[in-house]
């Protein structure tokens, strides 16, 4: 069984290296067989795993496999090795199964690109991270993964590298996860100095007895965490790479961002959950940081004007249901949420990715419109994961976002606030996600449509659409694993492995879909209201709170108040430094180079006859330094 | 005795005094006169002077090697590739960086305040006193001695060291021949 | 008269002995062949004197149990000299692979390995050195092989004008060593490192920290710490890449152990003093190495401030002061010397294919028309920033560790930050090597036959960068061992 | 000990180093910056001997004799430098050559 889980770690990453080191000797549609059958192998392992699992006793579906012993120093032991334990293969599902239909849909999608084989090199290196960040066995193997997922998203934001936008957004999105990566790895420094072992059994075993409840030690333990949890999950104040990451190939890099990366946090507050109730404020933080983006997430996609966006920001949203639900404890709700989410936002991007598709990659809605009649299977797949992201009975995100919403309401008075936030969130979410369907498939057809659009036969060629076709079929019956008042699939699967805080009683279990459709239908009423038909009531209320708009338009200033804070005083820093520094020093030089071996010119000759000297006499005054400050302690 | 002693000690610090006059100034000589010839010259008085501040301190054998090693042949080699550059080797002497030379001043300056700071607190107590030698100090017989024995690898490597310049002159003052065949 | 010589330790000398035969080998070869044949016979002789000197001191690292002195004890044989023996010589090695066809060396190759193996010969006595003449001979040595290696092709005005640079501000750095080394004899009257640690708290503290300083100063020079660093990026560019290579991995490693042995063994009593010395240096050396890097077009002069930058990396756990910290050091230098030569390497390949200094933008398409080169210079680039698969990741992590344990936390902090800054010039290079090349960067003159000594030698390091990320374990028994006869202060 | 202290010889060493330290500093011709190497060198050695007089220890003699070994293969490698240099543009002229790194 291990065997089996090794083998759907690996098979990616010899997908990768291949297309490394074949470069141009294979060919393009070679490429992307290799990668999506790598993915498959990868899959159908995990599948082997889950079913080998199913036939063991709940309480001892946990299996260690290591390869070798990676580093021993002292007492400190690492192996590298991986865990298979329900979690996880729910994880590897979730991943593989998902990473399949994304990969299958790239190859259709990228088809014709210059690079493609680069594409599907990197594509099949980002799922061999995913793998390796929810298969290692200990936190240091899941640092490493974490922060080669990190990487290959980089690598693919940027994978237009032509464009200054996209390789701006690859930076940004590298450096909050780098952020990320840091503190995480502050964190596990602290693990090791308390508990001296990163492997999960015995860090989970020994972790309240070595670290003590609720002590600084850790609060800085799971707030390290949290700041990785956070940065990769893109949850407020750490989110703005996330939109910004749509830069990508349109949509499949965005899809990765949204049904696989940024889940990462949630798997890993889920499977360090024992570190975070050491500090149960730590754990509170995450889930008002997840009802804070939620709400704050589904405001601005209110009002984003490019069709990916608008998903970023309801995957932003999405994303702090599952924090909410994580924070309050119920991590088997947040899984829950984590994988009907990955079915019917990869739904939503994949039919989106075919709207662009059809219209040559027009991303703004506002010149898309009356598609409906043209596209129509991709305004059903568009409909059907519209609806399951509203929630929607009885589609899968109804019963997952209830989930999380009834376990609120055993999370005490923070509970009811954040349940509070959740059905406004809910609110939010039916009316900015119908608002998109509205303006994209009804009305009249805009200007650009008419003369962009080009119809194929099935709307896209069959390797896009059969993964949309899977995708919908899941969005409408993948929440049926866990149905309120009756089974708890999912809860029950992970309950070995993450045990909840909350139980919601059973009235929880009935008001709280009760309210949250309500709410739901009202939202799709008043989108109905406002975009549903022809009105101008949107220009209308835009010109009535004109600075409410435009804080919304600037997603809420996010982005410049990091300018201000962070980005120009640095940018101010490494331009003075060059300016006094660097140019007058060293640039001199480098011009006297590059002029050439016979173009030694006497002037720039002069130059350089500074430059000697300034080299010698900074180490005579760090020398005098030195000397004065030694002999000043002495 | 006592008075021998006396005149003895007198005579040392008038030649102490005119070997420190002579190092001083030829060192500064060296800094600051303009053409590269009359520079190596004035460093030859300074290896001179030199050489006699270790007759001084005991060490006959550094200063006998000083003066035939070091101001025999080094500076013979100096002199000679100055005279192949001929007039070609007076550089000026001012910079064209005013700022850079007044801070080299000032930074040897502090440099030479501190080290000499250390030196006069240090006087009063370790350095006061200096140890008593015995006959053969200095000698060659001591110091040959040394070399085969404690100090036999820095004997070895520094004629190594000795080769590797050699070798290292010949290769960078050879002229590069031409039309060799390559490969 | 009689003359006690000191006993000859034949076995612990090998290594020594097997590069002083290549070096005369190859000279003498350079002397009588011409042609074709001088090169190759140079590198056979460099290669076969290189792997003796490897099988020796690779034996001698097995063999020594308690490290001993040589020759009247002036010497180390230990585990701490065998491994960084190891590491100078590997990169030798790779250095060597590189000459092969480095065309600017013309006929001067022979000499170029001869220089080579005396550069090596130089550093694996500098890092065995146990008195202050030894250390200061031994940094001369290499110190004077490397100023003749950077001119060994004279017909580039620029490796000259780096050679002079190198040896003028390199002079002035051993005068300043030299002259610490002087008031730290005078304050002990002691020239052996142990005697000097054991002199004991005497009179002269204040003639004993300022000859610690000029020494610290002379070591940061030759470590590129800075500010002393400003030769750095000058010498690596003006140098042949072969050279430079070599330096990049060598030098560091070589003044890195020598620094850890000497103040440890040295100033055991002024360990407060040169931690928080070595501390700043490494801070000053993150800074000034990644914002330099961050403007820098030309792909030499970029690798330059990023060694500069690794310098503070390799300081800190010098700087911690504590047996993790030496641990640390060990394993942080074996990654990164491959590191080293291997991205120069990708850069000499490159430079002759263009038939010019290669910028970044040089770099274009570098992955799709030699696929190894390109990942091969990729794994360099990720390596560098500390992320995996290669060993910097792990080292990294010892280092930070042994900051940790000093209880140095604000150390930690600005060492990740600037790996953060790092980011984003290294990604710079990996970004231009998956570009497509907009206007097609024709070779000049054709492109050339395909080099397999460069291809040999990148890969290598490659292996060995890759290898340290797996292979772990049995590195840190080996550094283990190799510090385990140094007494740390804390 | 007959004549002025250790700490005499000192001083003078000092103003020795110092003075080289400062020829490196301001002078551009590279034959000058050489000579002032060797000052600074020699200055070095001042200090050996007169500590090695202090302790009464032969080692610091053997140490400056090892250091004028060095010294001189510096020179031998740095005049082989300019010598190149100056090879290397016969037809340029030499002040701007000199300029170049002094």
């Amino acid at each position: 069984m291990t065997a089996a889980a090794w083998l759907a770690l690996f098979s990616p990453l010899g997908a990768a290296v291949a297309l490394a080191v074949l470069g141009d000797r294979i060919s393009r549609s070679r490429a992307g067989l290799l990668v999506s059958g790598s993915v498959l192998v990868s899959f159908v392992s995990s599948a082997y795993v889950l079913a080998r699992l199913l036939s063991e006793h709940p309480e001892q579906r946990s299996h260690v496999s290591t390869l070798w012993t990676w580093l021993s120093a002292g007492d400190l032991q690492v192996g590298f090795e991986i865990l298979v334990d329900p979690l996880s293969v729910f994880m590897m599902l979730v991943v593989s199964g998902v990473g399949f239909l994304i990969v299958s849909y790239a190859t259709g999608y990228m088809r014709g690109d210059d690079e493609e084989r680069r594409y599907h090199a990197y594509k099949a290196l980002f799922v061999f991270s995913m793998l390796l960040l929810v298969q290692s066995g200990n936190l240091l193997l899941l640092l490493v993964g974490w922060g080669m997922v990190g990487l290959s998203s980089y690598l693919l934001i940027n994978f237009w590298h032509q464009r200054r936008s996209a390789v701006a957004a690859g930076k940004k999105a590298f450096i909050v996860n780098a952020f990320g990566d840091a503190t995480v790895a502050l964190g596990l420094f602290l693990v090791i100095q308390r508990v001296g072992a990163l492997d999960f059994a015995t860090v989970f075993g020994s972790a309240e007895a070595e670290i003590g409840r609720s002590n600084t030690v850790a609060v800085l333990i799971a707030l390290g965490l949290l700041g990785g949890a956070a940065a990769k999950s893109a949850q407020v104040p750490l989110h703005t790479w996330l939109p910004d990451a749509m830069e990508g190939p349109t949509p499949v890099s965005a899809l990765i961002h949204a049904a696989t990366m940024v889940t990462a946090g949630v798997y890993l507050i889920a499977r360090t959950h024992v570190l975070f109730e050491l500090a149960p404020v730590v754990l509170h933080t995450a889930a008002v940081l997840g009802g804070v983006t939620l709400l704050v997430a589904g405001v601005i996609a209110l009002v984003q004007t490019d069709i990916k966006r608008v998903i970023a920001y309801s995957t932003m949203s999405q994303i702090g249901y599952m924090f909410v639900a994580a924070g309050v404890g119920a991590y088997g709700a947040g899984m829950f949420h984590l994988m009907t989410h990955a079915f019917f936002k990869a739904l939503l991007f994949m039919a989106a990715g075919l709207v662009i598709h059809a219209l040559a990659g027009e991303q703004d809605i506002r010149r898309m419109g009356g598609l409906g009649r043209e596209l129509p299977r991709t305004t059903r797949a568009f409909l059907i994961g519209t609806l399951a992201l509203a929630g929607v009975p009885p589609l899968a995100g109804f019963f997952s976002k209830d989930e999380i919403l009834a376990n609120t309401l055993d999370g005490g008075p923070l509970g009811i606030v954040l349940f509070v936030f959740g059905v406004a969130g809910a609110f939010l979410t039916a009316m900015y996600s119908f608002r998109l369907l509205f303006v994209v498939f009804r009305g009249k057809q805009s200007e650009h449509v008419q003369h962009h659009l080009h119809r194929e036969p099935n709307e896209g060629p069959l390797s896009m659409v059969w993964p949309v076709g899977v995708l919908a079929v899941l969005a409408v019956v993948g929440g049926l694993v866990s149905v309120p008042g009756g089974w708890h699939a999912v809860d029950t699967w992970l309950e070995p492995v993450s045990r909840p805080l909350v139980h919601p009683a059973g009235w929880m279990e009935a008001f709280s879909p009760i309210l949250s459709v309500c709410v739901a239908l009202l939202g799709i009423a008043v989108a109905w209201r406002l975009w549903g038909q022809a009105s101008d009531l949107p220009t209308a209320l835009a010109r009535r709170y004109p600075l409410a708009t435009v804080a919304l338009e600037r997603k809420l200033y996010f982005d410049e108040v990091y300018d201000a804070l962070l980005v120009r005083p640095a940018a101010r820093l490494a331009v003075t430094l060059e300016r006094v520094v660097e140019r007058p020093i060293v640039a001199g030089s480098a011009r006297a180079t590059a002029g050439g071996i016979r173009g030694l010119a006497s002037r720039v000759a002069a130059t350089q006859s500074g430059l000697l000297r300034v080299y010698a006499l900074v180490v005579a005054v760090g020398l005098a330094t030195l000397v004065l400050v030694f002999i000043s302690v002495r | 005795m006592i008075l021998a002693s006396l005149a003895g000690d007198v005579l040392v610090w008038v030649v102490w005094v005119v070997a420190a006059i002579a190092l001083l100034a030829s060192g500064f000589a060296v800094v600051l006169f303009r053409n590269p010839f009359h520079s190596a010259l004035a460093l030859i008085l300074n290896l001179g002077s030199l050489a006699v501040l270790y007759l001084l301190l005991s060490a006959e054998f550094v200063a006998a090697a000083q003066v035939l090693v070091y101001a025999g042949a080094v500076m013979v080699m100096f002199l000679f590739v100055i005279a192949y550059l001929g007039g070609r080797a007076d550089a000026p002497w001012a910079s064209s960086q005013a700022a850079v030379r007044v801070a080299a001043v000032v930074t040897c300056v502090v440099l030479l305040a501190e080290v000499v700071l250390v030196i006069a607190l240090d006087a009063r107590d370790g350095l006061s006193s200096a140890a008593e030698i015995t006959e053969g100090f200095g000698s060659p017989r001591e110091l040959g001695r040394l070399f085969l024995g404690d100090n036999l690898l820095a004997f070895e490597v520094s004629s190594l060291v000795l080769l590797i310049g050699a070798v290292g002159g010949v290769i960078l003052g050879a002229t590069v021949r031409r039309g060799e065949v390559e490969e | 008269m009689s003359i006690d010589t000191p006993a000859i330790d034949w076995a612990g000398l090998s290594p020594y002995f097997a590069l002083l035969g290549g070096i005369v080998a190859a000279l003498l070869s350079s002397v009588f062949l011409r042609g074709p044949a001088r090169n190759a016979a140079g590198f056979a002789i460099a290669a076969l004197a290189l792997l003796g000197a490897l099988a020796a001191a690779i034996a001698l690292a097995v063999v020594d149990e308690t490290g001993s002195g040589m020759i009247a004890d002036s010497l180390r044989r230990d585990r701490l000299a065998d491994v960084a023996q190891i590491v100078v010589v590997c990169a030798g090695l790779l250095a060597a692979l590189l000459f092969v066809r480095e065309p600017d060396a013309g006929e001067r190759r022979g000499d170029a390995y001869a220089l080579l193996l005396s550069a090596v010969a130089g550093m694996a006595l500098f890092v065995a050195a146990n008195d202050l003449i030894v250390l200061f001979l031994g940094l001369e040595w290499f110190s004077i092989s490397l100023y003749i290696l950077c001119a060994v092709t004279p017909e580039r005005t620029r490796s000259l004008e780096a050679s002079l640079k190198y040896l003028i501000v390199g002079g002035f750095g051993s005068a300043v060593l030299l002259f610490g080394a002087a008031l730290v004899y005078g304050a002990s009257g002691k020239l052996r490192f142990a005697e000097i640690g054991l002199a004991g708290p005497g009179s002269d503290r204040l003639l004993l920290v300022t000859g610690l300083a000029m020494l610290l100063v002379g070591l940061a020079f030759k470590v590129s710490a800075a500010p002393f660093h400003m030769w750095t990026p000058d010498v690596y560019q003006g140098a042949p890449t072969p050279v430079t290579g070599f330096m990049a991995a060598a030098t560091k490693a070589a003044a890195l152990v020598v620094a850890l042995r000497f103040l440890t063994e040295a100033f055991p009593g002024e360990a407060a003093l040169w931690t928080i010395t070595l501390a700043v240096l490494a801070v000053a050396s993150l800074a000034v190495g990644n914002l330099g890097a961050l403007v820098q077009r030309d792909l030499k002069r970029l690798l330059a401030y990023s060694s500069v930058s690794h310098a503070g990396f390799l300081l800190m756990p010098v700087a911690a002061g504590n047996a993790l910290g030496g641990r640390a050091l060990l394993y942080y230098l074996i990654p990164y010397a491959a590191l080293s030569v291997g991205s120069f390497a990708v850069v000499a390949a490159r430079e002759r294919e263009l038939g010019r200094a290669v910028t970044i933008d040089g770099m274009t398409g570098l992955g799709w028309e030699r696929p190894v080169h390109g990942a091969a210079m990729t794994t360099f680039m990720l390596g560098f920033i500390g992320l995996p698969p290669t060993g910097l990741f792990l080292g990294k992590f010892y280092a930070f560790s042994a900051l940790y344990e000093r209880g140095w936390t604000w150390l930690m902090i600005i060492g990740a930050v600037f790996t953060a800054v790092s980011v984003a010039y290294y990604l710079g290079v990996v970004r231009a090597i998956y570009a497509r090349p907009v206007l097609a960067a024709a070779p000049a003159g054709g492109s050339p036959p395909r080099d397999t000594a460069i291809d040999v030698a990148i890969v290598a390091s490659l292996v060995i960068a890759v290898g340290t990320f797996f292979g772990v374990d049995p590195l840190i028994d080996v550094v283990t061992r190799a510090v385990a006869d140094l007494t740390f202060p804390f | 000990m007959l004549g002025p202290t250790v700490a005499a010889y000192l001083v003078l060493s000092a103003i020795l180093f110092a003075t080289g330290a400062a020829g490196v500093l301001i002078r551009r011709s590279p034959l000058i910056v050489l000579l002032a190497l060797e000052l600074m060198l020699n200055a070095g050695n001042l200090a050996l001997i007169a500590f090695a007089r202090q302790h009464a220890d032969s080692g610091g003699q053997v140490f400056a004799l090892a250091v004028m070994v060095v010294a001189a293969t510096e020179v031998v490698v740095g005049l082989g430098l300019i010598v190149a240099m100056s090879r290397k543009k016969v037809e340029l002229d030499v002040d701007a050559l000199t300029e170049l790194e002094g």
